[in-house]
């Protein structure tokens, strides 16, 4: 893999992330406990929809075949597909949809910190760009936590089952692999495995905050930034690209 | 006329707001909250039949402007609950009353969007005939509703423009998106010109909301002017309204246009629409599985209370 | 429409009825409440997927556009679907799930007893061996039904739920429009509106020994046969069609 | 050995069928009621990866194929219970043990199923290999388990071969349909070695199961013939087995292959596979909600024998 193939991946991973979380906080659009968060998960949705078509954009341009964002997030099947297990899981309920939020929205905003610094001027641009929203991102998702996990008992116990059910999907966000090194290497992005001791400080810090107890390190989920996924992504896919696939020369 | 009530009407009639906390008669207070709450519902309950395309959206700007739309309609609710707040009723009430099944809210909601021509219909047709309805309601007599409105008519304009800038594109595209956007016209034209209420002749309260300035045109009057407004929109896509007996009336200066089905909007009303049970359970449900959310929520807030107080102390 | 047009109309109905109601049915595999229900309910998804493939292909034949049972499946959208909207309603639990059942088996039942004597020889070939299927498949839900009914008190309550939710997507089985009329005028399907009497006749006798109480004639949901379906209808199709969409050019 | 015991195993030696209620040791008992069962759980639980791609099926055929398979798969668990309740345990018993995570079934179904290709993949690799297993258990020495093994080899042979004929069509089709097998002969063939369980070298009770004859082969004998059989197939297929050791060994007369990652192997077993909790928690829920139609079922069942009776009085 050169040093194009290694960025060409990495924007992927940048953008299906944004890509696959935005569409499953989408699906909370007219469900959401409450119209207050109706409107706050969709503007969450809404900020990582527009940094999906910055990341894909980018990444379509430094791939050089003429696929722009649409293509890309339209016209791959999973396989393709580099977001991690974690944004792919199902939404259930409030609770774990808010815990999938801090564990990412945490990692994402470490991870956009060290890509304003990138060599690379136009991601740095995104990263700072998209910063600022998820600076926000944060901020709601540690207060969600806190609030339902120091709320009620029955609040309390569904953030502990959430908080234990998707801690084995943390593990991949901080391994680097080869793609990863490559980045580091050529001034690219971070080295992922130092964002693992900040991260786990902020889970800490909110864990305590909430009366939650976070889990101990165990057993890792991976495969997603190689395009292995969950059975669930499938199915996501069929309903996000209906349409350009049913009507393959149309303009929309 | 109690004096109350002549200077009420006196207020009303120099075209001055009324505030919260003046006095008004019941019946005001009472029709202001039928008024604002059936249309709170509405934005409420429109979110499904849109939202129901948002995950297969067909690029991503669409997803994103569709998405923004479906998010100002929650909005949009939030502003009129409150509206409807001031008036003393809380916005739980209000909720209850339509999970019940107790409150209305706009019929063409119980339709179904079928294809992504709907969205767009849905957008040009049902928003412009929503803004037809709102626009003069910006006007009205109570502070609160005609400031909302103000917002509202703001923003619903701009999503009437999207509803357009789909189905042109559609009407623009292949022979099958043209076919989609000329169905989803058939479909949703009637039920839109519904969306205005029964012909004046049928209509109860109109003469005295009209007084009291919280109804301030007829319904065949906007209906009319809907039809005017939007045959030659449809004209322009090159599309075809379902309406054989629509023609330009030189003489009258409008569209004539056919008889619409009051039977069918009678029972749409009636709960025997497409989706109106699937709409209200929808909404239950989200309710209902809310509740522990708002419950610790409002669980944790007292305890954050509690704790500074206990600090302060 | 002339008569090639309306025949072709009738066996898409026929064909979208089975297909639809047999992945409805096929989504319970692996879910059942018994190993022999899981074997049960993909017994009769199995005719029905068989009947939809004689139908559908009979169907490509009578249009004559090089059109077979696949590409009518996989390669039509919704609003070209003609399955009345019964068969399209959510599994729901296992009571739904056999109440539209019991709805459909019968009316269908009746249906194909009519076609056994169909003037064209194609159909009433088809139909006699989809009868003697059917008779299995409504002798199965009518015990089901009749079991639940006159089961428990919480069977009891969720059969009674079930009959009366999904009553209003019967009368559309019943309704003739033009489509009918012309296959009746040509000697090919049974007038369906003949068919209600027997139909509720068999309903009131099933709801009796199952304790249960048939509802009223009510308002009845339509549209199914003319292409205006529910909601659900779209994601059942993103689901079915996925692949032959996705990689248009393939043979599997 | 007790005189019981002797007699036991001469009948065992002479290959004569030990039935259900004839004397038999408690360890014999108790090793095939754990034996008969993994292999239960494995079919109920293998209905899953499967089951995940009926709806998705690229045509009718295929999927009526596949819908069948599945259904055999049920039928498979529902032989093998009976089986296994000829020893004295109940379904019920078994299922529970299932679902409390007590049991044990095949490790390869924690593997998702991501393509299409997998669904051809494991009716040719994984079904291949549970055949490897399943042929000799034919001549166990306990009846009904060996009389279920005969049935179901039957219908296995008949999986494999449907799984080689979509591998068949992939690897002909068009580059993306071969790549696609490919993939999954790459993330398949891996995890179909090690179904056949941990090498002779530390394989547990192996030797006390062969004495009696309700294990015939060892797992590297099975593993060797699998690979033997199957990379020839591999070959005609045009695809590339993902062991670059492999390579046939004209003096053995067999392939020679590389090391397996034990490490992953146990970790699976141990509840870390990919989708050991999705596979679980899917079984569990369905048998949850299941219980009220058991339940009903029995009520009913009840009340009609009561109505008999009481006819009958």
């Amino acid at each position: 893999m050169n040093e194009q193939e290694a960025l060409f991946e990495y924007l992927l991973r940048l953008g299906d992330n944004a890509l696959i979380l935005g569409h499953r906080l989408s699906e909370w659009c007219g469900h959401a406990p409450a119209l207050e968060e109706d409107l706050a998960l969709a503007n969450v949705a809404l900020d990582l929809i527009g940094q999906t078509q910055l990341w894909l954009n980018l990444a379509g341009t430094v791939e050089g075949k003429g696929r722009d964002a649409d293509k890309l997030a339209y016209l791959r099947d999973t396989r393709e597909f580099r977001n991690v297990l974690l944004v792919e899981q199902p939404n259930g309920d409030f609770a774990v949809t808010m815990v999938r939020q801090l564990y990412f929205d945490a990692w994402h905003y470490l991870l956009l910190q060290g890509l304003t610094t990138s060599r690379d001027g136009r991601i740095a641009e995104i990263a700072a760009k998209a910063l600022k929203e998820v600076t926000y991102h944060l901020e709601r998702s540690r207060e969600w936590v806190i609030r339902l996990g120091d709320g009620t008992e029955e609040s309390h116990r569904r953030m502990q089952t959430a908080l234990d059910d998707l801690w084995m999907y943390t593990g991949e966000l901080f391994e680097p692999d080869e793609v990863d090194r490559a980045m580091v290497g050529a001034g690219i992005g971070p080295d992922v495995s130092t964002l693992h001791e900040p991260w786990l400080g902020l889970m800490r810090a909110t864990a305590e905050e909430a009366t939650l107890t976070l889990p101990q390190p165990g057993w890792t989920q991976r495969g997603g930034k190689k395009g292995i996924h969950s059975e669930h992504l499938g199915y996501i896919l069929a309903d996000l690209q209906f349409l350009q696939r049913a009507y393959p020369n149309a303009t929309w | 006329m109690s004096p109350e009530e002549r200077a009420f009407q006196d207020r009303i009639d120099a075209d001055i707001k009324i505030e919260p906390k003046e006095w008004m008669p019941e019946a005001y207070r009472k029709t202001l909250i039928r008024q604002i709450s059936q249309h709170a519902h509405s934005e409420i309950i429109g979110m499904q039949p849109e939202g129901n395309w948002i995950t297969r959206a067909p690029t991503l700007e669409r997803k994103a402007i569709l998405l923004a739309k479906v998010q100002d309609e929650a909005g949009h609710g939030l502003y009129l609950y409150c509206a409807a707040e001031t008036l003393g009723v809380s916005r739980d009430e209000l909720m209850e009353q339509l999970n019940s099944g107790k409150a209305k809210y706009s019929s063409i909601f119980n339709y179904p969007t079928l294809t992504w021509a709907d969205i767009g219909a849905i957008g040009w047709l049902v928003d412009g005939a929503a803004i037809m309805n709102q626009v003069p309601l910006q006007r009205c007599s109570y502070g609160p509703y005609s400031r909302a409105m103000i917002r509202i008519c703001k923003e619903e304009s701009f999503h009437q423009r999207q509803g357009y800038d789909i189905m042109m594109k559609l009407a623009r595209g292949t022979p099958e998106q043209k076919q989609m956007a000329q169905d989803a016209l058939n479909r949703w034209w009637w039920p839109s010109l519904m969306m205005f209420g029964p012909s004046d002749a049928n209509s109860v309260h109109s003469a005295q909301s009209m007084k009291w300035k919280i109804k301030i045109n007829s319904n065949d009057e906007l209906r009319q002017k809907f039809v005017d407004q939007t045959v030659p929109q449809a004209e322009y896509l090159g599309l075809t309204v379902p309406d054989p007996d629509l023609k330009w009336n030189a003489e009258r200066g409008h569209y004539d246009f056919g008889e619409i089905d009051w039977e069918e909007f009678y029972q749409v009303i009636g709960g025997n629409g497409p989706c109106n049970r699937q709409r209200l359970r929808t909404r239950v449900k989200a309710y209902e599985e809310g509740r522990w959310v708002r419950d610790a929520a409002e669980a944790y807030a007292a305890k954050k209370a509690a704790r500074t107080q206990a600090k302060a102390a």
